[in-house]
């Protein structure tokens, strides 16, 4: 019941953040959004008995919208100042997003305290993670290996659309220096003697 | 080469020559149609022997052509070759002055090869094509001076006309050999019961327009736009008559309705033209009405049962009409013109044509001992010896009476009147083209036993009829001497001039509905265009309408959907237009729309 | 070694590939080409009708695999039906060849377009496989369009746009029966002899399968009411252009007719023969009576179009509903026959009335007047070919609606009415030689010239073979009667 | 391991490609990126050729190698390398133009895994794989539109994207399998089965570009370098198709799936044509001839399961497609994007002229050329399934077709008098694309045997 009762907390809190995400003006309170929508999933992924996912949701996510704000400030020109500029005007939010994320803390611990229902208990040895990890490396080690390509494909496209040598700036081309050689660099001149008349 | 093609083929052959040479136009066209004339003499000889010829040669599959010679074809094969030939060497004086003489000499012979095909034709499709042939010669010899006024609208309609009628023939040809299984025409001619009624009238449709039976009458006076030897082969033993062979030819097969049709078709007729000619005040035009008048007479007598009287008539109705025109064209020279009023005393000036032109003028109207009395005297004893005696009788009567006085009139008209007599070119050739002509005039009633013996038929003898019909024949020509043509027509006067045409004749009837039909077809023609055309910018406009909702997506529901959105990417607007949103909230309204079927259908069943 | 159909079929196009290769050749040299390749194609098919046909079935068949795995394969062969189009295509491709000989706008694309025509006709009238049938049929319309689009008169963009779509919206739905016949035999195969032996659909599946096919058929052919797009693509096309595309590329309806619509699905075809039947009477005389209102020469001629073909109609029609095969075949014969005088005379109408074009710029009937005395050659040929359309004996339509009438009065004796149409087209032909020809002659085209060499050349093979059609059919009838007699279906 | 590796060896390849070009780059050697692009294409698509005629599937059933993979690898491969030398004229020179050649690779890396997925996880990271790299692509030239079009490209995708992986969870929810092969489970569910639907319809057909999923698809087109919209509406387009028979293949009928791809097949080449007919650009027009054609293509996927010609027929016309969609964007890099750019070509440049007309006539399905093929294979399949009134609604967009691309053919061909030649730089790759896929439009038409024949199961 009570397990019951947290799940549609937590869905509700992740429905509404996720809708947030894409409504607030403001780019910085729709990345806090996210944070929080991310959060409230790995708190559902507990629910569940999922501790490695949900672990490796925050980590990896948390980390992941970082470097997707930092991209989205990169691309979309973001003035950085303005937004520095605001610090203050963001900490409701902030402040809001927080709170809650300290509520679901509570109430996932607080499970434990109230001792609800709890799933189906798996037999002794059994670990979350070597069961995925065996799934990712027998049956899904294709798939897996896709998506080590796509994140590949994420680098190098992040590259080519920012990473440009521009025309106006100087700048020493490491490759060539190395390419260099002596008989490039000096050239000897055969001159005839000059004499004196 | 059998007598039978060369009968057809040495005219036919000349014609191409005439052409090709362009020399000596009209003693090649002599030698064409002597040589014809031997062919066919020789064919009526050998059938007064009992000796037939035929020539079956190959046609469609199954239905091969023949050409037959029997006592009748090969006597009017005969009959055509003769005065073809008469008239041949009258055109070559005639025609003396005319640059375009290969021309005229080769059609001329065209036609009559045609002529001879349909004569000799012993089955229906070549009888067909050469009843076609002549309609087209004479398209082409009535618009000969086709640069001159109304020569094109009288050979468009001298055309037209014919093969209008000429689709009775076409569908009577359909019956017969539908039901006989073969196109001979001997053997159709066992036809009975409706398709032979139905066969029959359409025969007569076809007949009636050929030979300018009333109201199909109308095109032969205006077909007097061309030269006159066209005019005297015309009339008299080629196209015209073709009509009347038609009916000769399949009297046999003709059930008692179609009979009495024809008798009455013919009566009213002779009635009808020879008011019509009584009236005319050109010289050519009325003897075209009298070629009606007599055409009629000859129908009465094919529906009065006794074709061999139509024959004998036919006979010697074409000897005569050709004397007629010939020397209507003498006349014509001499003044150049052919109205009756130009014409007085036009025969004074020259007495010896005049006297041919008169014999003949007696002949036809029936005096005896001329051809026309004998022929005209058995016409009228069919009509009374026939079961419809008192309508028959009456009208071929009637008719005599008429041509006697037409033919009076024009007498009295050539004769009287000061001369103006001029020199014309080619009077000798003329002359004895002409005086053969009269000559056969005069004295074919000689032979008219003959032909009764050839056919081994016997004509009803009526002495009643004799009296009859020589009182009407005089009678005529004194009513045509003695009181002008104005005070006997009366009241009918107008009408008769305008050729007796109800409410505008062919052309309110045929032409002008024709005429509308097209120009409704044009109207249709115009809208389907016109709706093919916009369907093609109906689309346009949908491909316009389509890409604008595309460029900017769909107003009205999508749009309130979307409004919202747009106001939240209002900040986004340095890099995006915010219409992403729009889009996606169609893609989604479009996916609702697609998968909430589906869905409602998977839930119900 | 390709036997004598494969190389007629195909001579054209190496030809057309040759034209190509000499970029840099004077136009002359080009024309030359092309009258000597049609010229060679003519002589393949007066080598074919010299092998003539068998009394079953196809004769001079070749096969040989193309997409076995779908039963498709490049068959060809003739019968009855078709040998004498091939001559009619190769014969009036040759004569066109001739004709154009004088076009020096884009002479190279002008010949390629034309030998590229011509073996999309011939394979047209030769394939025995429906996929190659689709193929040559589908050529014919690219051709022709960019042969309107490029060569023709004023509005010619327009017609060539709408003369495509048409045809395309024509052509598409034979797709939609081949494929459904090509289901529905067993095995599937593609072969239309096997099509035709044993018709693949029966019952209700087949009448689908026809109106398809009849719908194609019909804009093709053309008939009331898919034919607006003729006279427009006619008005506009150059004469060359107007002699293929009504002397060979409406036989293909026609023909298509017969050989998919009435041999391939024969049980529908006789349920909706009446329907048919009227399709043709109506378009027959609305042909006729459209013609009859039009000024224009090449509208003139381009409606009676309209109207012989829809004889043609009436001839099939009438051949599925007839129970006798001797009616089926005067009925077929005649069609088939109608079909290579339509091609004839229409063909030489179409060369006089751009012969005209090119002297008068204007094909208005109204703007002549007397030329019969200034052009005599021109004006009487003219004379001629009007008097072979309106079906005067002795010229080449005679014994072919002669032969269709008849059938249709022992059959549908109400239908016969169509025959209506011959006095109407005698009509119109008549009044179009009196505007044109008769009269006093115009001080304006006084100086106009008769017909050259050139001109004669192009005309009088076509004349000469009217007159040789109308008077002896029998060498051209032999040859379908073989076919039409053996008719089984 | 080994077996199913040896399997993969073109994807490996192409993937060896893509890093190797990737690496000559970064020595700035974009000359040796080029050559190695196409040698390592080249390898991968001779590589391919062995396979023919198998019929397994690797890694436990998450890939398949079946006809469609194969063809797949056979026809995007060449049509790849295509692209490449398109993409080497057009942005030669440009800063970092090896990343174009790898991202090509991979970009089609990710359609060929589309292509083959038996998994639900490959499908969603088939397009993960796909798209990332087409955003990168189309974004290439950092201008203000090319940006915009990735942006776009780019929101669409992930909107599509999160719907397909939300519905995928049903699947899985359902089956207790990301496997497709245990589609066949949902048969007692079939809401569950069409709520996944729903979503795989809505991710592939994002890909595809789909009405009404398509949006994206001319202003990418548009504001994308041309050899990349080239590339954009050829691979990921197939790809995705390709997915979506894979998908349908083991789905219950009882779903409704092929009611729903045919009415979505009606949307999309109505639409398509529809919004091409009032298009003046060529780009766009061709945008939206592509939109269209997808909508052939599920007239094969309708049929799928249904009539043996399903296969067939999408391969053939997947061939025919690549080839006459890429000759007709060279052409229009040759030209220029607007229809006035195009008019008077065909008389200025004949060669070229002829081989537009014939790249459209194709793409309209007119015989011989290798559309008419791959169309008539199309219509024979779907009426073989029963939609007999899906082929005709596809026969009357033919003759729409028809209207649309005569617009561009039109121009060409006019002006009597202008015999101004157009001074066009010569570019002897693109030349050389347009010859190839020329030589290809034409040569399928008529020795279409050879494509049919290779197909391992014949009809029967």
């Amino acid at each position: 019941m009570f397990e019951a009762v947290l799940f549609y907390i937590f869905a509700t809190v992740l429905v509404v953040s996720a809708v947030a995400i894409i409504t607030v003006r403001n780019p910085v309170h729709a990345v806090l959004c996210m944070v929080l929508c991310f959060f409230t999933t790995a708190g559902l992924w507990l629910l569940l008995r999922a501790e490695f996912l949900a672990i490796a949701l925050v980590l990896v996510y948390v980390g992941a919208v970082m470097v997707l704000f930092l991209f989205v400030v990169m691309m979309l020109d973001v003035n950085v100042e303005q937004l520095r500029a605001g610090i203050w005007k963001n900490l409701p939010l902030a402040l809001v997003v927080g709170g809650i994320m300290i509520f679901e803390m509570v109430a996932l611990l607080a499970r434990q305290v109230f001792g609800g229902l709890a799933p189906r208990e798996a037999g002794p040895g059994y670990s979350n993670t070597k069961e995925l990890g065996m799934l990712l490396y027998t049956d899904y080690a294709y798939p897996l290996e896709v998506a080590a390509v796509i994140l590949l494909v994420a680098i190098i496209a992040a590259i080519a659309l920012t990473l440009r040598r521009r025309k106006d700036t100087r700048r020493p081309a490491p490759a060539e220096q190395i390419r260099a050689r002596r008989e490039e660099r000096v050239r000897l001149v055969a001159m005839p003697a000059e004499k004196d008349e | 080469m059998s007598l039978i093609a060369s009968a057809i083929l040495a005219p036919l052959s000349a014609a191409p020559l005439i052409l090709l040479l362009r020399r000596l136009p009209a003693a090649l066209a002599l030698l064409g149609a002597g040589v014809g004339l031997l062919a066919s003499l020789g064919l009526l000889v050998d059938a007064s022997h009992g000796i037939g010829d035929a020539l079956i040669l190959p046609g469609l599959p199954d239905l091969p052509l023949r050409l037959v010679a029997t006592p009748l074809t090969a006597l009017l094969s005969s009959l055509v070759a003769v005065i073809s030939s008469l008239v041949l060497v009258y055109a070559t004086g005639y025609m003396k002055q005319d640059s375009e003489k290969p021309r005229f000499f080769a059609i001329m012979l065209f036609f009559v090869s045609a002529m001879q095909t349909l004569v000799l034709a012993g089955d229906w499709i070549l009888l067909l094509a050469a009843w076609e042939l002549i309609g087209l010669a004479s398209y082409l010899l009535i618009g000969f001076w086709y640069r001159r006024p109304g020569v094109r609208s009288a050979a468009t309609r001298a055309f037209l006309v014919t093969r209008s009628a000429d689709l009775g023939l076409y569908i009577a040809v359909f019956i017969l050999i539908a039901g006989a299984g073969s196109s001979d025409i001997a053997t159709t001619l066992d036809t009975g019961g409706r398709a032979a009624v139905a066969a029959g009238l359409l025969l007569l449709i076809a007949a009636m327009g050929k030979s300018a039976q009333t109201p199909l009458h109308d095109w032969l006076q205006r077909a007097m736009a061309g030269p006159t030897p066209v005019s005297a082969l015309l009339h008299s033993a080629t196209l015209v008559a073709a009509g009347a062979i038609l009916l000769i030819r399949t009297a046999p097969m003709l059930p008692p309705e179609v009979l009495l049709a024809i008798g009455i078709v013919g009566g009213i007729t002779s009635v009808v033209t020879g008011l019509i000619a009584l009236g005319e005040p050109d010289l050519k035009r009325l003897l075209a009405a009298s070629t009606s008048s007599q055409y009629g007479l000859m129908l009465v007598a094919v529906g009065a049962g006794v074709p061999l009287a139509a024959l004998l008539h036919l006979i010697a109705h074409a000897a005569i009409k050709s004397s007629l025109f010939l020397g209507a064209g003498v006349f014509q020279h001499s003044r150049d013109s052919t109205a009756l009023t130009e014409l007085a005393g036009a025969g004074r000036d020259r007495p010896r044509i005049f006297a041919g032109f008169a014999l003949a003028a007696l002949a036809l109207a029936g005096i005896p001992p001329l051809s026309g009395f004998y022929s005209k005297d058995a016409v009228i004893a069919a009509a009374l010896a026939s079961t419809k005696a008192p309508i028959l009788a009456s009208l071929a009567l009637a008719g005599t009476l008429l041509t006697g006085a037409y033919m009076a009139r024009t007498l009295r008209v050539l004769w009287r009147g000061s001369g103006k007599r001029r020199d014309i070119a080619g009077l000798g050739w003329m002359g004895a083209g002409l005086a053969g002509l009269v000559i056969l005039a005069i004295f074919l009633g000689a032979a008219f036993p003959a032909v009764e013996r050839l056919l081994s038929v016997r004509l009803p003898e009526n002495t009643l009829a004799q009296v009859l019909g020589l009182s009407a024949a005089l009678g005529g020509l004194a009513l045509g001497w003695l009181i002008p043509a104005r005070r006997l027509l009366g009241p009918l006067l107008p009408w008769a001039q305008q050729g007796f045409a109800l409410a505008g004749g062919l052309d309110t009837w045929m032409v002008r509905p024709a005429l509308a039909v097209a120009r409704g077809c044009e109207q249709l023609e115009r809208q389907l265009y016109a709706g093919v055309l916009a369907v093609g910018r109906l689309g346009l406009g949908i491909g316009q309408a389509v890409r604008r909702s595309d460029d900017r997506v769909i107003d009205g529901l999508i749009f309130s959907l979307a409004r919202a959105t747009v106001n939240l990417g209002h900040r986004a607007r340095t890099l995006q237009s915010g219409l992403i949103h729009r889009e996606l909230a169609v893609t989604a309204v479009g996916t609702v729309l697609i998968f909430v079927p589906l869905f409602i259908a998977l839930l119900i069943f | 070694m390709p036997s004598l159909v494969s190389i007629t079929l195909f001579l054209p196009l190496l030809g057309a590939l040759l034209v190509m290769a000499l970029r840099k050749a004077p136009a002359q040299v080009v024309h030359s080409i092309g009258i000597v390749v049609s010229g060679l194609t003519l002589t393949g098919a007066v080598l074919m009708w010299s092998r003539g046909v068998n009394e079953t079935g196809f004769a001079q068949l070749e096969q040989f695999d193309w997409m076995p795995a779908i039963g498709a394969a490049y068959r060809v062969g003739v019968d009855g039906i078709s040998l004498p189009l091939v001559l009619l295509s190769a014969l009036l491709f040759f004569v066109t060849f001739i004709y154009s000989a004088k076009v020096r706008e884009r002479s190279h694309a002008y010949v390629v377009l034309l030998l590229l025509l011509e073996t999309a006709a011939i394979g047209t009238f030769t394939a025995l496989d429906a996929i190659l049938f689709y193929v040559f049929f589908e050529v014919s319309l690219v051709s022709m369009y960019f042969m309107i689009a490029g060569w023709g008169h004023e509005d010619r963009q327009r017609a060539a746009l709408m003369f495509f779509l048409y045809t395309l919206l024509g052509s598409l739905p034979l797709l939609l029966a081949i494929l459904g016949l090509y289901l529905g035999s067993d095995p599937h195969t593609f072969d239309m002899r096997v099509w035709i032996d044993k018709p693949p659909l029966t019952g209700t599946a087949a009448m689908p399968a026809l109106v398809a096919m009849l719908f194609t058929f019909a804009v093709k052919t053309p008939v009331f009411p898919f034919h607006t797009w003729l006279p427009a693509a006619h008005v506009q096309a150059p004469a060359a252009g107007s002699v293929i595309l009504a002397g060979v590329m409406l036989k293909f309806g026609t023909y298509g007719l017969i050989r998919f619509a009435l041999q391939m699905t024969p049980g529908a075809f006789r349920d909706a023969g009446i329907a048919i039947l009227v399709l043709g009477v109506v378009s027959a005389l609305y042909g006729a009576f459209a013609a009859l209102a039009q000024s224009d020469l090449k509208r003139l001629i381009a409606y009676t179009s309209v109207n012989h073909m829809g004889y043609i109609i009436v001839g099939v029609a009438i051949a599925a509903l007839a129970l006798d095969p001797a009616i089926r075949a005067t009925a077929l014969d005649g069609s088939v026959l109608q079909m290579v005088s339509h091609g004839l005379v229409t063909g030489a109408l179409f060369f006089l009335v751009g012969m005209l074009q090119d002297r008068a710029r204007t094909r208005e009937m109204d703007r002549f007047g007397g030329l019969l005395k200034v052009t005599p050659l021109l004006g009487w040929s003219f004379v001629l070919a009007a008097f072979a359309s309106l079906g005067l004996p002795g010229l080449a339509h005679f014994p072919a609606e002669f032969q269709i009438f008849l059938a249709t009065l022992r059959v549908e004796p109400v239908a016969d009415v169509v025959i209506l149409g011959i006095v109407i087209t005698a009509g119109l032909y008549l009044k179009a030689i009196s505007r044109v020809f008769l009269g006093e002659p115009r001080e304006q085209w006084a100086g106009m010239a008769d017909l050259n060499v050139r001109e004669v050349l192009a005309l009088g093979p076509l004349l000469i073979l009217i007159i040789a059609l109308g008077i002896a059919p029998a060498w051209v009838l032999d040859i379908i009667h073989q076919t039409t007699a053996a008719l089984r279906f | 391991m080994a077996r199913d590796l040896a399997f993969l060896i073109p994807e490996i390849m192409v993937l060896l490609t893509a890093i190797l070009a990737l690496a000559a780059e970064m020595l700035r050697l974009p000359r040796t990126a080029l050559m190695v692009t196409l040698a390592g294409l080249l390898l991968a698509t001779g590589l391919s050729m062995p396979l023919l005629g198998a019929h397994t599937s690797v890694f436990s059933g998450t890939f398949r190698i079946d006809t469609l993979s194969i063809w797949a690898k056979l026809i995007l491969l060449p049509a790849t390398l295509l692209s490449v030398l398109l993409a080497r004229a057009e942005l030669g020179g440009s800063d970092r133009e090896g990343t174009v050649y790898s991202l090509l690779c991979l970009v089609t890396l990710g359609a060929l895994l589309l292509a083959g997925a038996g998994d639900t996880m490959l499908l969603v990271l088939g397009v993960l794989l796909s798209g990332l790299g087409s955003f990168a692509l189309v974004a290439y030239p950092r201008n203000d539109s090319a940006t915009e079009a990735a942006m776009k490209f780019f929101v669409f995708a992930s909107v599509t994207g999160g719907v397909m992986i939300f519905g995928l969870s049903y699947w899985f929810g359902g089956t207790g399998s990301t496997l497709l092969s245990d589609l066949a489970r949902l048969d007692t569910a079939p809401v569950v089965a069409a709520v996944g639907l729903v979503a795989v319809i809505v991710g592939l057909g994002y890909k595809a570009s789909l009405v009404p999923f398509h949006f994206w698809a001319p202003d990418a087109y548009e504001g994308a370098p041309v050899s990349i919209a080239a590339y954009l509406s050829v691979a990921p387009k197939i790809g995705a198709i390709l997915a979506l028979a894979q998908v349908v293949r083991d789905l219950p009928v009882a779903t409704g799936w092929p009611m729903v791809v045919a009415l979505i097949a009606v949307l999309t080449m109505t639409y398509g044509y529809l919004a091409a007919l009032a298009q003046d650009n060529v780009v766009r027009l061709l945008a939206y001839s592509s939109i269209a054609q997808a909508g052939y293509f599920l007239l094969g996927i309708v049929a799928v399961g249904a009539s043996p010609l399903a296969f067939e027929s999408m391969i053939v016309f997947a061939a025919a497609y690549a080839a006459m969609n890429l000759g007709a964007f060279a052409v229009v890099m040759c030209t220029g994007r607007t229809l006035a750019a195009l008019s008077g070509i065909g008389r200025s440049h004949p060669v070229m002229g002829v081989a537009m007309v014939v790249f459209l006539l194709s793409l309209v399905g007119i015989p011989p050329l290798a559309g008419f093929v791959g169309k008539f294979l199309l219509f024979g399949a779907s009426i073989d399934a029963g939609f007999i009134w899906l082929t005709v609604i596809a026969i009357i967009n033919s003759v729409l077709s028809l209207a649309v691309y005569l617009r561009v053919v039109v121009p060409m061909y006019q002006r009597r008098d202008d015999a101004r030649v157009k001074d066009l730089a010569p570019m002897p790759l693109v030349k050389l694309v347009w010859v190839n896929a020329f030589v290809f439009t034409l040569g399928v038409g008529l020795a279409a045997q050879v494509l049919l024949g290779q197909l391992d199961r014949p009809l029967q």
